[in-house]
């Protein structure tokens, strides 16, 4: 897909050249951010979910990328400058996002978005093409993305870029570390329980693709719509059906609700789980019944996982959740890649998001290292807090799968499925 | 799968909603409005539960005794400050301020208390039956084992004496008559020397101090977020207006159809279709509203 | 044979029975008055011959034609029209949009036209506003026809909604209790009014409790008790009959 | 007096500004035609874009609003299901014009042909609704139209085979974004495109209302009764309403899908429903300016809040919540103490303040 | 000085005066009717002593109390009590609870005085368990009555009890306000059937274009020839 990126570098220059003038008046009184050409702060953008469906997920993601942007910023910033990050709220909702993102990239001068959902991304990527700014977030796991966004492995060529890029392993990757261990485990036939959710549908599609792949049979698949009080009689249908485990794929709180009816049911059987709710709430509150579940939970396993963690608790106590170390990573590759550009706008970011990324040059895990590297002349290659945050040539990564086993009331890492392992589960071009 | 141990779920789901709706409908017939901001009362109710168990704390039906004591003074407030003002003005002004009132209600739940959800602590206990023999008709099986949780038993015995209580009370009392004489004729009350506000103000009352029940038993059995009662309002409304509106023995049994509706399509809908049960529900409501536009109730029901 | 012919009218309300077995007459060019006791059946008649409720056993016959039941829209563009014992104005239109809206058969009325603005329409719509004026102007409105009739006294209400009807040129006019909350002056030009139109060859059925009025007006009484016909025939036979004076003042 | 109040009277008030929206609106499209099919380009100053995109979306609501207004302010029909017909037409034309959806139908037909069947089949469903609930009571009919809302949420939701699911429908045509010059070229002539077709629906909407039609409607709304008794088939008129304003909202749903290249159920929530009844309230029932004039407050006010974010004391997080509190303390507040809105007349809507 | 006393009343809905002037008074326990044609204002007249009319001039007093203003909620306490011509009962009520009803505004009622009601009215006896709406129109206005009884009230007013009923039941119904008369409470009633009312009454008005018109007592009223031709506007 070709783009002609004049329209918006002329639209720039205009506002320059002509400074204020009609709605231009109104809009630039309300304008506070620095135009990122020159020197001072850089702003990026971060559409959010502070209300709307997920918006329990958002603190952590929130902190995460403070205590990132605070890290950088200690660390001289990227080009000697400040970072600062822009957050406003999308509700989850397209079409909130839709101005949200205009809002951000017109008028704040963001060169860059550290956010966005598989139900925002989807059906508003024409939309985002256009706005010729990288899109760097830690949410989406959806199918759709596979094939969509990054650099096509082209890092100085624009022209064919899809401006999408995500520090989160894909449902497609991940699923596949989950269904090899259930089929490892020496489950033929599955059950899956999902909610009827973007994000928790694409987990049990990948999941039940690569376990078929894998030779297991779903003897049951039951979609159920969220917020019900109770999931007795969806478990009853499921479990109408002969398996010997069964996976979950619905968000924490349903998942609760779902697991506790499970467990009151007595049905049996062990549950896997979807990768967002290896969550020691989650044990605690279904109890005993839930030791021996499983989920195979990327983003919890990178290089610098544990020092991200350490820095994270200092900056407040919002809970960590499977997107909080992605939006770290987010922040960190895209603060390497305008340090590496040594200019700060989008298309800049766009070009060396996979440069500092990828595999070749000295392996860093914080800003401060990698600025250092860049400054001595050196290649970098940033290895993230959820995953070494290698791009492809579609804006995604590969990481190790973390499989967190219940027990006790809380969730422990059993093993760790290698980031190799797991691309050799995908074809080459098709992720 | 058991046509028994379905009939059960749904019997469990209707309760939660017949407690709500009973309010619901109460305002409906008496207040003549629909209140769209009924879910938050639910989600408020279910929130002084939690804090009470975990501030004071107290032990949890002393948690959902007062939770119910804070939801029907919340209730008389919020009527006073933003639905008695404008009493006169007519059903669609009282719906779209009621419309209001939620979002900011909400809202300002999402502000006071965080976004992430809350959980009772609670233990339940399974009770299974399990010698019943199967009694299959196709691949429905009519009987068959089932099993019962102390929660459940204790969502569906609360409906019960729900049920009694209000039942007495619009039977027995002198203000419960007053109420069920202000849904028949309001004018004929006054002259009765029936002070119409003060019924209007318990009527608001009883509806907040149900919905905190139901909100409290919700969150036993789910969790407790800003969003809780939300989840639940277009099926209470439904129920309500299932049963006719404005009759509370109505507004029962369409919770119970409703929960019914939702258990039983979840278990049976074909393949695929599973998510789809809440749309059933609708498209039953919609199915009575035009066969029988005064609901499964009719206009007065005395006896359930 | 008679332009309306009501014959064994009945209808039920719970356990109440408004009409119980009514036969009423009117021929054309008539103006009959319908009198009795409160409860007697009168408003329900009115009610059933104009489609407002349909009664439950009898028939109505308008000009040869069986209508029993038919919607009031349906009635009135037959012909047959009436007005409300507690005026119903269109509270919420000015003066002159309740008399023009009663305009039969306009062009303006279909969503077509309206939107093309047709020149058609807008020569009918021409008529229609003189017409209305002339009506607003004869009921002596004119002064009030741009405000709205929310803001009208009773007698002016009832001034209104005589101009209403009489935009539709019925063939027959139902009445009911034009006179009431009217002061004498004014009830003395409504009555005159309504001659008039009978004089032209409009067929007038009045309810009304104002008998010193309604007695001078009519050509014909008819006494309604306890849903039936009690007693009909001229003004002053009627009410030199004694069970007239019983039903009134009671046994 | 001039020739024109000679024929229409006061009756006709609103003939002079039908003539005038006709006339705008027929400039705007002759301007959107000019951007579209010529090389012609125009720039505009990025930190306006938010506006036009806002702005794009106004006149696309302001379609829905016209309608709900034909059905409520004039007709006294109370739908709260309004972004139902929206979502059809949307959704009908996605399906039938899309190529290459990642899921659900997409026919790949021509965009010209599945608009118009975009808002015929918003029509007929505006039709079974209308045949099946008009007879119902103001509140019973606010619920049929409610639910039929969830109901095809649901479905949207939940047949992914035929609705794409929670991604929806992908790869719609943009047809102005294919032919302008660049995008910021073709981001003023959407708006200016869409605008003009508002201001001319505003244009037969004021024809339609100001007419002896919109006469019916009104006394409709008045007392039902009464307008039958005059010989007026009510429910017809009712029917009419109904069915008009569902056809309105599915050409707009139609103009966001070719717009937005994508249809998901994201973007027809309850939200929508609400946001444009807040704007007809807020504007004053029963008069077509002032219902859009509330809509552009209410979306203004929801844009403008945003800007607000960097002056307030409060996280960014409580300023989402604190945002939509105020909304629903000004829909509260307007009904309290501005039942007719902020431009409507308290006489035709016949409330008192 | 009388039980009620009404004295210059204007009276209607809203910005309708249905009544101007008028004189009303009942001593404590007279039996007093209000005739007149239809649309004379009686029911009107009835309707502004209890505060369910616009009372738009004049004054009205009970037992030395001004109650001018006041609503009916608070009339009733004053020792009036009202039965409204037309949904007097809570057809969705029992007859039992539509009782208790009547004596919602005391904190407790006697057992005596539901059974002196059951006795007055022996139909109501065994249908205590009967929904109202149920009832016979005849039952109903029994009933309605059998409420307002329940306050043991000074006056009790009655619209109308006689409209709609069948012949022979008029005449029981009128036995009965015969009764009550006897039994020492103030009766105001509003006939249409008003031989029937003046023949039992102690005194009569006789309303007609809102305004008083006659007054005295009832078989004088009732021989009247003026008062017959006021009837048949002759």
């Amino acid at each position: 897909m070709a783009f002609d990126n004049t329209g918006r570098n002329t639209r720039r220059n205009f506002l320059k050249a002509v400074g204020a003038g009609g709605v231009a008046a109104t809009a630039g009184c309300l304008s506070f951010g620095d135009s990122g050409g020159g020197s001072g702060t850089i702003t990026l953008g971060q559409p959010a979910a502070q209300t709307g469906d997920w918006d329990f997920l958002q603190p952590g993601v929130s902190q995460a990328t403070d205590v990132a942007v605070q890290q950088i910023n200690d660390a001289g910033g990227p080009l000697d400058r400040e970072i600062e990050v822009q957050r406003r709220d999308t509700a989850v909702n397209p079409q909130e996002a839709r101005s949200v993102v205009t809002q951000l990239v017109e008028n704040d001068d963001a060169l860059a978005l550290m956010g966005l959902f598989s139900s925002e991304i989807n059906p508003l990527f024409d939309f985002l093409q256009e706005q010729q700014t990288p899109v760097v977030t830690p949410w989406p796991g959806s199918g759709y993305l596979d094939t969509r966004g990054g650099d096509m492995g082209t890092p100085d060529n624009i022209d064919d870029d899809q401006w999408v890029w995500r520090t989160v392993i894909g449902d497609t990757v991940h699923t596949a570390g989950g269904a090899r261990r259930a089929l490892d485990e020496g489950n033929d036939t599955l059950g899956v329980i999902n909610g009827n959710s973007e994000g928790a549908r694409s987990w049990a599609d990948g999941f039940v693709a690569a376990y078929e792949e894998g030779g297991g049979t779903v003897a049951q698949r039951v979609e159920v719509s969220l917020g019900q009080s109770s999931y007795q009689s969806a478990l009853d249908r499921l479990f109408g059906s002969e398996f010997s485990a069964f996976a979950v794929s619905i968000p924490l709180e349903d998942a609760t609700t779902l697991l506790s009816d499970w467990s009151d049911g007595g049905y049996g059987r062990q549950p896997i789980l979807s990768d967002p709710l290896a969550q020691n709430d989650l044990a605690s509150q279904v109890g005993g019944d839930l030791d021996g579940a499983w989920a195979a939970s990327p983003g919890q396993a990178g290089p610098s996982f544990d020092s991200f963690v350490e820095t994270y608790e200092q900056g407040g106590d919002a809970e960590l959740n499977g997107w909080t170390p992605p939006a770290w990573d987010a922040m960190h590759v895209t603060a390497l890649a305008i340090e590496r550009a040594g200019e700060a706008t989008p298309e800049a970011i766009q070009q060396n998001l996979g440069p500092v990324s990828r595999d070749g040059g000295t392996e860093v895990t914080t800003f401060a290292e990698g600025k250092e590297a860049l400054a001595n002349g050196e290649e970098i290659s940033y290895q993230g807090a959820a995953t070494p945050t290698n791009f492809t040539n579609f804006g995604n990564v590969f990481g190790p799968v973390a499989i967190n086993v219940a027990g006790g009331g809380e969730f422990s890492q059993e093993e760790v499925i290698p980031a190799e392992d797991i691309r050799g589960l995908v074809p080459e071009d098709e992720y | 799968m058991g046509l028994a141990q379905n009939v059960i779920f749904g019997l469990v789901t209707g309760s939660y909603i017949a407690i709500a709706a009973i309010g619901f409908t109460l305002i409906y017939g008496i207040v003549n409005m629909i209140n769209f901001a009924y879910g938050e009362y639910l989600t408020m109710g279910a929130f002084i539960g939690i804090l009470t168990v975990g501030v004071l704390p107290l032990p949890l039906p002393l948690a959902a005794v007062v939770a119910m004591v804070g939801g029907g003074l919340i209730s008389l407030l919020l009527a006073r400050l933003f639905f008695t003002p404008i009493n006169q003005t007519g059903p669609v002004p009282m719906l779209l301020t009621s419309i209001g009132l939620g979002l900011v209600l909400r809202n300002g739940i999402r502000l006071t208390a965080g976004q992430s959800a809350r959980y009772f602590d609670t233990e339940a206990i399974t009770f299974r039956f399990d010698g019943l023999p199967p009694l299959s008709v196709g691949s429905v099986d009519l009987l068959g084992g089932f099993f019962v949780t102390s929660e459940q038993l204790i969502v569906m015995g609360c409906a019960v004496g729900v049920f009694l209580l209000v039942h007495t009370l619009l039977t027995r009392t002198d203000v419960g008559i007053a109420m069920r004489a202000m849904g028949d004729n309001e004018n004929l009350a006054r002259v009765r020397g029936i002070d119409t506000q003060r019924i209007r103000d318990s009527v608001w009352v009883l509806a907040g101090v149900l919905a905190a029940l139901a909100g409290v038993l919700l969150g036993i059995q789910t969790n407790v977020s800003a969003g809780t009662g939300f989840s639940q309002i277009l099926q209470i409304l439904s129920a309500a207006i299932l049963g006719g509106a404005g009759s509370p023995y109505g507004a029962i049994a369409g919770s119970y159809v409703i929960g019914l509706v939702l258990a039983l399509s979840t278990a049976f809908l074909p393949a695929g279709m599973t998510g789809i049960s809440s749309a059933i529900a609708f498209l039953i409501l919609i199915g009575v509203l035009l066969v029988k536009p005064s609901g499964l109730a009719g206009q007065e029901v005395r006896e359930a | 044979m008679s332009l309306l012919d009501v014959d064994g009218l009945v209808k039920d309300f719970g356990g109440l029975r408004a009409l119980d077995d009514l036969s009423v007459s009117v021929d054309r060019g008539e103006l009959v008055g319908v009198m009795g006791p409160n409860g007697a059946g009168k408003s329900t008649f009115f009610n059933c011959v104009s489609g407002v409720v349909a009664p439950d056993a009898g028939t109505v016959r308008f000009d040869g034609e069986d209508v029993t039941g038919d919607a009031p829209e349906s009635l009135a563009k037959t012909g047959l029209v009436r007005t409300f014992q507690r005026t119903r104005e269109l509270e919420t239109m000015t003066v002159r949009d309740n008399v023009r809206l009663a305009a039969p058969d306009q062009r303006g009325e279909r969503a077509l036209p309206a939107l093309l603005r047709t020149s058609g329409m807008r020569e009918e719509e021409q008529a229609v506003r003189d017409r209305a004026d002339e009506l607003i102007e004869a009921f002596e409105l004119d002064h009030l026809k741009d405000e709205y009739s929310g803001a009208l006294s009773g007698g002016q209400r009832k001034l209104l909604e005589l101009a209403r009807v009489l935009m539709l040129d019925p063939e027959v006019l139902l009445l009911d209790e034009p006179f009431a909350g009217v002061n004498p002056t004014l009830t003395n030009e409504i009555a005159g009014r309504i001659a008039d139109l009978n004089d032209e060859g409009m067929t007038v059925v009045i309810i009304e409790h104002e008998l010193e009025t309604l007695t001078e007006l009519v050509d014909r009484l008819v006494v309604l008790e306890q849903g039936s016909l009690l007693v009909e025939g001229e003004p002053a036979a009627v009410l030199a009959d004694e069970r007239v004076i019983e039903a009134y003042l009671g046994e | 007096m001039s020739v024109r109040e000679r024929l229409f009277g006061d009756g006709e008030r609103s003939g002079g500004s039908a003539e005038r929206a006709f006339l705008v609106g027929g400039v705007c499209l002759l301007v959107a035609a000019l951007l579209v099919f010529t090389p012609l380009a125009v720039t505009v100053p990025g930190s306006s874009f938010v506006f036009i995109e806002v702005g794009t979306l106004f006149v696309i609501y302001g379609l829905l609003v016209l309608g709900l207004d034909l059905q409520y302010g004039y007709t006294g029909l109370v739908n709260f299901g309004h972004v139902v017909f929206f979502a059809v037409g949307a959704y009908t034309v996605a399906m039938l014009s899309a190529e290459g959806s990642f899921a659900g139908v997409a026919l790949g037909l021509p965009w010209l042909l599945a608009l118009p069947v975009g808002v015929v089949a918003a029509a007929v469903l505006g039709a079974i609704v209308g045949t099946t609930s008009l007879r119902l009571r103001d509140d019973f009919l606010a619920i049929v139209t409610l639910a039929t809302a969830e109901i095809f949420h649901t479905l949207f939701v939940n047949f992914r085979g035929v609705f794409g699911g929670n991604v929806g429908i992908l790869g719609v045509p943009q047809p102005i974004a294919d032919l302008a010059a660049d995008s910021d070229t073709a981001q003023i002539a959407t708006l200016v495109l869409f605008g003009g077709v508002t201001i001319i629906a505003l244009g037969f909407m004021t024809r339609l209302t100001g007419s002896p039609y919109g006469r019916v409607l009104r006394a409709i709304r008045a007392d039902e009764l009464v307008t039958r008794s005059v010989g007026k088939s009510t429910f017809s008129y009712k029917m009419q309403a109904f069915v008009y304003g569902a056809a309105l909202a599915g050409f707009a749903g139609g103009l966001f899908a070719l717009y937005n290249g994508a249809v998901a159920p994201g973007f027809f929530t309850i939200q929508v429903t609400v946001t444009i009844w807040i704007g007809m309230l807020l504007g004053g029932a029963s008069n077509h300016r002032a219902v859009l004039g509330g809509l552009a407050i209410i979306m203004g006010l929801r844009l403008l809040s945003r800007f607000a974010l960097e002056v307030t004391p409060v996280s960014a997080d409580a300023f989402a919540s604190i945002r939509l509190i105020a909304v629903g303390l000004i829909l509260v507040l307007v009904i309290r103490y501005r039942p007719a809105g902020i431009w409507g007349d308290e006489r035709e809507l016949g409330v008192d303040s | 000085m009388s039980l009620l006393d009404v004295s210059n009343l204007d009276a209607g809905y809203g910005d309708l005066q249905v009544l101007s002037d008028v004189d009303l008074t009942v001593d404590r326990g007279e039996y007093v009717a209000i005739v007149g044609p239809n649309g004379a204002g009686k029911s009107t007249a009835m309707k502004s002593v209890f505060g369910i009319a616009d009372r738009q001039g004049g004054s009205i007093t009970f037992d030395g109390t001004d109650i001018t203003a006041h609503s009916p909620e608070r009339v009733i306490h004053e020792g009036l009590s009202y039965v409204p011509q037309t949904e007097n009962v809570f057809p969705s009520l029992t007859v039992d609870e539509n009782l208790r009803l009547g004596g919602y505004i005391l904190d407790d009622v006697p057992e005596s005085r539901r059974e002196a009601i059951f006795e007055r009215f022996p139909v109501l006896a065994d249908r205590g368990e009967q929904v109202a709406g149920t009832l016979s129109g005849g039952q109903q206005q029994m009933l309605a009555m059998g409420c307002a009884l329940m306050l043991d009230p000074d006056l009790v007013l009655l619209d109308e009890p006689s409209a709609g009923l069948a012949p022979d039941l008029v005449d029981e119904m009128f036995d009965r306000i015969d009764d009550i008369n006897e039994m020492g409470t103030a009766v105001l009633i509003v006939e249409q059937n008003a031989k029937e009312a003046l023949r039992r009454c102690d005194r009569g008005y006789v309303l007609a274009n809102g305004e008083n018109r006659y007054e005295g007592g009832g078989d004088e009223l009732l021989n009247d020839e003026e008062v017959r031709r006021q009837f048949l506007g002759g």
